[in-house]
């Protein structure tokens, strides 16, 4: 049994009295030291999903309508709100995109991180505080047991994200979300988060998923990707099976919308058209609108999950395999 | 501080704010004040409040009794010569300053001299003085430059009267009222603290000297019951009488007649009429503008008002006001009724034909009233309403009483303004007798009739020539009385002593709690 | 090669922070340091960097929304660097910017076509708005837009269609070099690919010059002819885009490229 | 910018805000129609009928004066109007002015806003008892006082608001199109500023109301003779025992309609850009 | 911190200067002669002309001006026209009145407004919420003379609870609960501005919650009343630390209409009082003192600010 399942998850929006549905029957699984990159354009669901897992759709409007999150044999949906609060920040931890506005402006760094350590071990002050230089050294920043005392605004963005995986990791959790932990930030610190994510993965043996828009990034750091789509999965694979063969007409539209740097190439093939806002709602396949290769039936009919290779999943009435 | 010990303090606090409601013994008299006066200087200053609180601790040679005739209070009595020209008063021995010394005609005459010369009624009596001299320890001569008949009543009268202050403090003393620090009196009550803004504090004198007789008026045995007696601005006249209701105070002032059936009903507060009426004025201007000289038009002004309306409208209830037309009130021996039949006629018709006849082609006629006085504001909305139609256009011109007193000083920026008179017990105090009062009437009727009636001392002979001087008041309008006003006061019930009515101020000597 | 349309000589752009302290001094940002360039006519020239290096702050002074310290900045031989804002107006024709965010680039409370009318009136290059109209209508045409979208309001467009009309505001003057800075780096990837394309083929149908400020190595490669990679207010590398990105000189430009990370594709896509 | 489809949005959902907003519709047609609604002369006289108690034909009863409390009420709604409005237009032109100038000329605006400083540091009531007393009471020097306290405020948040906005991309694109200052000011930036000013203009319309009553009760507001729901307050406020209904009525009125106000200026802020909703102090 | 509050202090003198001019000109300006008010009804112009030459007001306005400056700044502020008493000690007697109903008012607004502004926040689209936000608004709505009329009727006059008006010194006898007397008048001045703090509390709560921090702190697994206490509240007080300061500075000065009310001797009334008196150097001195005291407490909140907000640094 893996770490973490997700089966079948539906979340929907509430606006102007109306349920509009965003993430629409989302699966996938993850092991314990693996790492799984979703991928997808802004409004495609990846966020909420992870919010969802994280136990974080506070705002009432957002609602999940269907569907389970299983965590460690346990069926997050059914837990009390005070269960669910000993597993957040505990065995499951979560970073965020913004590093710059993710840690309280008002409190010491290690406070803040203390703050997670001591609302799920029984430790004293000074011990909590021992252990957030130790983590701080772990996450390498200089000086851990000066800045400890820093404020989040002495710090540069890199740093701060830095402390944002020092508080996740603060009391050793088993499946780590990193919701665009890199966005926000330069290349070159992007790497060096990104390696020190894996670095840590490695000696802890955290599972991770790791939620981007970048689907370098992802390339990079993931063991298997899910590549999303209006609130769908349209392909799911391990990296080197996905961008071994690419299934699905979306993922290879993505694909070739990004200028890389190694070559030069004349003019980009866009995907043509847009994302369709919540509004819209669209009979049949959702990439039908913008995919060269569609045809009546895609507009009519929905596409199921097929098994286009072993271990590598799609949803297009196109790519070959057998329907499960 | 460990938390229970402060939850303790916090509970004995609290239980103590509860317990001790009326905290005030009952040596002390709370009144509540309309607002606080200019100064207590008695010589000077004529507010009533200021008189109401300094009558307690400042006294004259003479003062009042109960039927409003002078009576000795500092003097013992006087000898007035042949001639009427030399008056011989004698003081009284034994009586002691505030500050322990004793009282001698040095002081006296230190204190009539300031009065004469910067006293705001003073000048009323020594115009017609010669000299003034201390022709004793214990005995002060005036000397007149003709008989001046009321010469008694003026002495008699505190409010901007000859109050007795020791030397020390009387010599040197000009125009500028004394400050706190000299109130230095000989009454039954010394002053003690001024807050500004908080209160007048007045304490017993305890080496008071008071004057033989039985109680009378103003006059008689003084005796002071209370330690304290405070004078509390409170301007709002809800909160006074919410606070005597509440027991807050024990004695409030100046009360809106409506309330009058509703408080005398009340068996929490007693009501305390005043003797002595109130009246409105409207002065006319006789130095400028359309009504200068023109008394025609002014006669028409009066006739096309009737006063009940507005005393109906400012006072409320009957029993509070009459329509008297006459200067005195019924029942005072100035009371006549020459010249009243023009009193309130509110004829529009008439009042309209006199206007066009006086040649008034519409120019606007600027009226002056203060908010500050509710009464004086209602009556002249009343006034407003009835000369209009009458034909008149008034310019109704609404200040606060400062802006008010500067402008009246500008003949050329007001054809009227209301203002209100206290009781006087003499015409001669009333402020239209005085040529420099705001509206300046100074025509040569009235100088020919003030001197004859300034120079006699026959009481007969000076009341018919004051009824002279109130016709030549209708005929030539330099004022317009509006009606008497019986103002009334409220108190707690728990007073003793007080008596049926307040003669001028209230006073709070021979009263208990 | 002939005389470039755009010279730019040591330019210097410093912002001074409040002093701390009773008499305390006054602290400088030195945003731009010393930096010097050429753009030929036709030309597009990308400014590549990581965020603070200055990139931003270079456009900005080039189109008088900072004031330079010191440098010298000669559009077609003429130094305009110093010119009151009354001077550099007629200029603003030539010299024309296009910016990263789509959202707050367009007034909300002003239809398109007047968003886009302003400048023609402004520059006198129409006197009616039937005239107005026939050049906008044309010029959304160019980008990609239905003239018919003219009457609405931005809200009612998505991001790449935003930043389409801010192309079309900026390409309707027939400038000679547009700056565009961070020109795609808010859109998605697959609605950058569209916007890139668009500003590539008007570039090339235009022969407009062309600086371009940018974050993103990989648009970078894909938009320019030459490449200056800046760090700290300074340029630390320029040269042939080739060059820069086959053959990098500077530690840090390798440093650069090395972080980017790469997709590794089990076979080529067409 | 379409202020149908914004109070539109304002509203929706929002009953209480509703009913604010029909009560003050109530307000102003009895503003516009007070001879036509009124029965009686709000200023005539009667010291026969004076302290009536409210039945027929005084609705409301009547005052001191014998005047009819009901008709008076009914004029009151035009003061409290033209108090309102007065108001707001003094201190979004002068404020408004001050305030967008101050931001858009930093080296005006330094002077300006100094001043703007200077005056914010005088306490608003007490300038404002200070100034009518300087200026004698009247309709007109009431509004230009409660105006002129408001216009400092509105100066700060007009200068807060019209930073951020010369702060943003489409004005340094218009900058950029070549746009000049007053093409900028009053072409890209006061539009925007449109429907904060909207909320501002409701805060101080309610502020307004409670101000004009506190200078009425203190004496020093509008002339006593103008049938304001302050003045009536004010003017009968010794009857509380002895005629109830004297204080009720315009008590209530003012409540409710600075209440209205209030809510109504709650609801348009909700619906306003959020950048500007913290500029705006409202209740 | 030193170094910074010196320097403000240092920039307050042109404001303050500027001030002086301001309050020097208004209150000149106003029409009516001191001398004639005191003098009262009966006193001929020419005695009014004396004794305003006595006090020194024919003198021209700027000479005045500078005199008064010149006074003002050896800490004098003059002598009261009206009370013949330095015009300090007459601000003195009301200060004591204006702090404490101020302090009082404030206390109540920190007992009702803030919990009932928590209340309303962390109960956000209930019907409590509803409740709150809708009775603050109305609370901040009613003129409070009337509602000051209508508590002394309640309180003291019907049910005898408290005072109904006036307030003798601590010092006074009774001492300590002397305080009672402030109880109504505090309350009838905290009803609207506890209600503007109930809605600033709430209006900066929701603002926080939003913010991406108090998101991680939920992600810790933190009680919902530790994330709102901790870390929104904590955070929203940064804005409301302020309203405080600026409350209380107004409340000093308009509390007039309260004090009116309650017949308190504070030094709002003494404003209202005086300027019916034209005691120009009471005016002159009160308003000079509250415009410092406005000025200090914005010193003060930016102190605040800096203890409150680490970002701010104090430069």
């Amino acid at each position: 049994m893996a770490l973490l399942e997700v089966e079948n998850l539906h979340i929907a929006v509430g606006s102007g009295g109306k349920l509009l549905p965003v993430v629409q029957g989302v699966s996938f699984c993850v092991d314990e030291n693996e790492t799984l990159g979703i991928v997808g354009e802004s409004g495609c669901g990846k966020s909420l999903t992870s919010l969802a897992i994280m136990g974080l759709l506070g705002d009432s409007t957002v609602r999940i309508t269907g569907g389970s999150i299983r965590f460690d044999g346990m069926d997050l949906l059914t837990l009390s709100a005070p269960e669910r609060r000993a597993i957040m920040g505990n065995r499951m931890a979560m970073i965020f995109q913004e590093p710059m506005t993710s840690l309280n402006p008002v409190y010491r760094i290690g406070d803040q991180i203390a703050e997670s350590i001591r609302q799920h071990q029984q430790i004293s002050r000074s011990a909590a505080r021992d252990r957030a230089v130790e983590l701080l050294t772990l996450v390498r920043i200089p000086n851990p047991s000066e800045r400890v005392d820093s404020f989040p605004h002495q710090m540069s963005g890199g740093q701060r994200q830095r402390v944002m995986i020092a508080m996740a990791l603060s009391c050793d959790p088993k499946l780590l979300i990193a919701d665009e932990p890199t966005t926000a930030l330069d290349v070159t610190v992007q790497k060096e988060v990104l390696e020190l994510m894996a670095d840590l993965q490695d000696r802890m043996g955290t599972a991770i998923v790791l939620i981007s828009h970048d689907l370098g990034v992802i390339a990079e750091t993931c063991d298997k990707v899910a590549v999303m789509y209006r609130g769908k999965i349209a392909e799911a694979a391990a990296t080197a099976d996905l961008f071994a063969e690419l299934a699905h007409p979306y993922t290879r539209g993505l694909l070739n919308s990004i200028p890389v740097v190694d070559r030069d190439v004349e003019w980009l093939e866009a995907i043509p058209g847009r994302v369709p806002t919540l509004e819209e709602t669209l009979t049949g396949c959702a990439f039908h609108p913008r995919c060269a290769l569609a045809t009546d039936f895609c507009a009519s009919r929905a596409p199921e999950t097929s098994q286009f290779k072993p271990n590598h999943s799609v949803q297009c009435h196109f790519a070959g395999g057998s329907t499960t | 501080m460990t938390i229970k010990s402060w939850m303790k303090s916090a509970l004995a606090v609290g239980a103590l704010m509860t317990l001790t409601t009326g905290a005030y013994a009952d040596g002390m008299l709370r009144y509540a004040t309309v607002g606080e006066p200019p100064s207590l200087d008695q010589q000077v200053i004529t507010s009533d409040l200021a008189t109401t609180i300094a009558h307690h601790m400042f006294e004259g040679l003479y003062t009042f009794n109960g039927a409003n005739a002078p009576v000795p209070l500092l003097a013992s009595g006087e000898t007035v010569s042949e001639d009427g020209k030399t008056i011989v008063i004698s003081l009284r021995e034994g009586v002691q300053f505030h500050n322990g010394q004793a009282m001698t005609s040095a002081d006296v005459l230190a204190s009539l001299q300031r009065w004469g010369e910067f006293g705001s009624r003073g000048s009323l009596i020594f115009d017609h003085v010669e000299s003034v001299e201390a022709s004793g320890e214990y005995e002060i001569t005036l000397n007149l430059k003709e008989p001046f008949g009321p010469w008694k009543n003026l002495m008699a009268f505190i409010n901007g009267g000859p109050a007795i202050y020791p030397a020390s403090v009387a010599t040197g003393a000009t125009k500028e009222p004394i400050s706190p620090e000299n109130y230095i009196g000989t009454g039954p009550y010394k002053f003690n603290a001024w807050e500004a803004n908080r209160y007048i504090e007045l304490v017993r004198f305890d080496d008071y000297a008071s004057p033989d007789g039985e109680a009378d008026g103003y006059g008689g045995a003084r005796v002071a019951d209370f330690d304290t007696l405070r004078f509390i601005p409170v301007s709002d006249v809800g909160t006074r009488i919410a606070g005597v209701r509440a027991g807050d105070y024990d004695y409030a002032e100046s009360i809106p007649g409506d309330l009058f059936a509703e408080l005398d009903a009340d068996a929490g507060v007693k009501t305390m009429l005043n003797g002595g009426p109130i009246f409105g004025l409207v002065f006319l201007n006789s130095s400028d503008g359309p009504l200068k000289e023109n008394f025609a038009l002014r006669r028409a002004i009066q006739t096309a008002i009737d006063k009940k309306p507005a005393l109906q409208v400012a006072i409320g209830p009957e029993g509070l006001w009459r329509a008297n037309g006459s200067f005195a009130p019924e029942g005072s021996v100035w009371n006549t009724p020459e010249g009243t039949e023009n009193f309130s006629k509110g004829d529009a018709e008439a009042a309209k034909a006199m206007a066009a006849e006086a040649g008034y082609d519409g120019e606007p006629i600027k009226f002056m009233v203060s908010t500050n006085y509710p009464f004086h504001y209602d009556s002249a909305i009343v006034y407003t309403k009835q000369l209009a139609q009458a034909g008149f256009n008034i310019d109704l011109q609404v200040y606060d009483w400062a802006t008010l007193i500067e402008k009246r000083a500008q003949p050329d920026q007001w054809d009227l303004f209301f203002t209100h008179h206290g009781f006087v017990p003499d015409p001669i105090l009333i402020s239209v007798m005085n040529d420099n009062y705001p509206g300046w009437w100074a025509t040569p009727e009235k100088k020919a009739l003030k001197d004859r009636f300034t120079a006699s001392s026959d009481p007969a002979e000076r009341q018919a020539i004051w009824a002279e001087l109130q016709a030549l008041i209708y005929e030539q309008v330099p004022t317009m009385k509006t009606g008497d006003v019986y103002t009334y006061n409220i108190a707690s019930p728990k007073l003793k002593g007080l008596g049926e009515q307040t003669l001028i101020w209230p006073s709070f000597w021979n009263v208990s709690k | 090669m002939s005389d470039p349309l755009l010279r730019l000589v040591g330019l210097h752009t410093h912002f001074q922070t409040k002093g701390s302290g009773l008499f305390g001094k006054k602290k400088v940002i030195k945003a731009v340091n010393g930096v010097s360039f050429d753009i030929a006519p036709g030309e597009v020239l990308s400014l590549v960097g990581e965020s603070g290096c200055g990139k931003s702050t270079v456009g900005r002074t080039l189109t008088h929304l900072e004031k330079a310290t010191s440098g010298q900045a000669f559009f077609e031989g003429n130094d305009f660097l110093a010119l009151t804002p009354s001077e550099f107006r007629p200029l603003r024709r030539d010299i024309q910017m296009i910016f990263q965010d789509p959202f707050a680039s367009l007034n909300p409370r002003l239809k398109i076509e007047q968003t886009l009318a302003e400048p023609l009136f402004i520059h006198g290059l129409c006197k009616t708005w039937d005239e107005a109209r026939v050049q906008i209508a044309a010029t959304l045409e160019l980008v990609g837009l239905d003239p018919k979208v003219m009457a609405r309001h931005p809200h009612e467009f998505s991001g790449g269609q935003r930043q389409r009309i801010g192309i079309a505001r900026v390409m309707i003057l027939k400038p000679k070099l547009v700056i565009a800075d961070e020109a795609v780096s808010a859109l998605d990837v697959s609605i950058q690919a569209q916007v890139l394309n668009l500003i590539k083929k008007l570039q090339r149908d235009s022969g407009v010059s062309m600086l371009f400020i940018s974050h993103d190595l990989g648009v970078v490669r894909h938009i320019s002819d030459r490449v200056a990679v800046m760090f700290e207010g300074q340029i630390v590398e320029i040269g042939d885009k080739t060059q820069i990105f086959e053959a990098p000189q500077h530690e840090y430009t390798r440093k650069l490229l090395g972080s980017i990370p790469r997709i590794s594709l089990g076979r080529e896509v067409a | 910018m379409n202020i149908i489809n914004f109070l539109r949005n304002a509203f929706a959902g929002r009953k209480l805000a509703t009913v604010g907003f029909i009560w003050l519709c109530f307000i102003l047609l009895a503003a516009i129609f007070a001879p036509l609604i009124a029965p009686f002369d709000p200023l005539e006289i009667d010291p026969v009928g004076r302290l009536a108690e409210p039945g027929l034909p005084n609705l409301f009863g009547t005052d001191h004066f014998g005047r009819d409390t009901f008709s008076r009420a009914i004029y009151g709604a035009r003061m409290t109007v033209i108090i309102g409005v007065g108001s707001v237009v003094v201190a979004l032109v002068c404020g408004g002015l001050i305030g967008m100038l101050s931001a858009y000329f930093t080296r005006l605006g330094h002077f300006l806003m100094r001043g703007v400083d200077v005056l914010m540091a005088f306490p608003a009531l007490l300038m404002a008892l200070v100034l009518i007393t300087l200026l004698e009471r009247s309709v007109f020097n009431t509004i230009l006082v409660i105006g002129i306290v408001y216009a400092t405020t509105t100066a700060r948040i007009l200068y807060g608001m019209t930073l951020k906005l010369k702060g943003e991309v489409f004005v340094d694109a218009a900058v950029c199109s070549g746009a000049g200052h007053s093409s900028i000011l009053f072409r890209h930036i006061l539009p925007n500023l449109v429907s904060p000013l909207l909320v501002q203009a409701s805060f101080i319309f309610a502020f307004a109301q409670l101000q004009a009553a506190a200078l009425d009760f203190l004496g020093l507001g509008l002339p006593p003779e103008v049938p304001s729901w302050g003045n009536m307050l004010s003017e009968e406020r010794i009857y509380v025992t002895r005629a109830p209904w004297l204080l009720i009525y315009p008590g209530l009125l003012i409540v409710l309609s600075v209440f209205s106000m209030n809510l109504v200026g709650d609801a348009l802020r909700d619906s306003i850009d959020p950048r500007f909703k913290d500029d705006i102090a409202g209740v | 911190m030193l170094a910074y509050t010196a320097k403000r202090l240092l920039t307050l003198i042109p404001t303050l200067l500027a001030a002086t001019i301001l309050v020097f000109l208004f209150v000149h300006l106003i029409p009516g002669d001191p001398a004639a008010i005191l003098l009262g009804d009966t006193a001929t112009p020419e005695e009014v002309a004396q004794l305003s030459a006595e006090l020194g007001f024919d003198r021209p306005l700027w000479i005045q001006y500078f005199l008064w400056l010149g006074n003002v700044l050896q800490g004098d502020l003059g002598t009261s026209i009206f009370f013949r008493e330095p015009v300090t000690a007459v601000i003195g007697s009301g200060a004591e009145t204006s702090i404490l109903l101020a302090s009082m008012t404030m206390v109540w607004i920190i007992i009702l407004g803030l919990p009932i502004g928590v209340l309303s926040a962390t109960k956000h689209g209930t019907w409590i919420d509803q409740i709150t936000s809708s009775g603050a608004m109305l609370a901040a709505s009613v003129p409070t003379f009337w509602l000051g009329l209508y508590l002394i009727m309640i309180f003291s006059v019907t049910l005898g609870w408290f005072p109904s008006s006036g307030f003798p010194s601590l010092s006074d006898e009774g001492g300590i609960t002397n305080l009672r007397y402030l109880i109504l008048p505090s309350l009838t001045l905290a009803a609207p501005n506890a209600a503007l703090i109930v809605r600033l509390v709430r209006a900066s709560m929701l603002d926080v919650a939003r913010e991406d921090h108090v998101r991680t702190a939920r992600a810790k697994g933190l009680h919902p009343a530790r994330v709102a206490i901790k870390h929104v509240f904590r955070n929203a007080l940064i804005a409301v630390a302020a309203a405080f300061g600026f409350t209380f500075a107004a409340l000093i000065s308009e509390a007039v209409v309260t004090e009116t009310v309650f017949s308190l001797p504070g030094i709002g009334r003494l404003v209202v009082q005086s300027i019916l008196r034209r005691d120009y150097p009471v005016i002159q001195g009160v308003i000079l003192v509250i415009v410092v005291l406005y000025m200090v407490i914005n010193l003060l909140v930016d102190l605040a600010y800096a203890r409150l907000d680490p970002r701010v640094s104090l430069k």
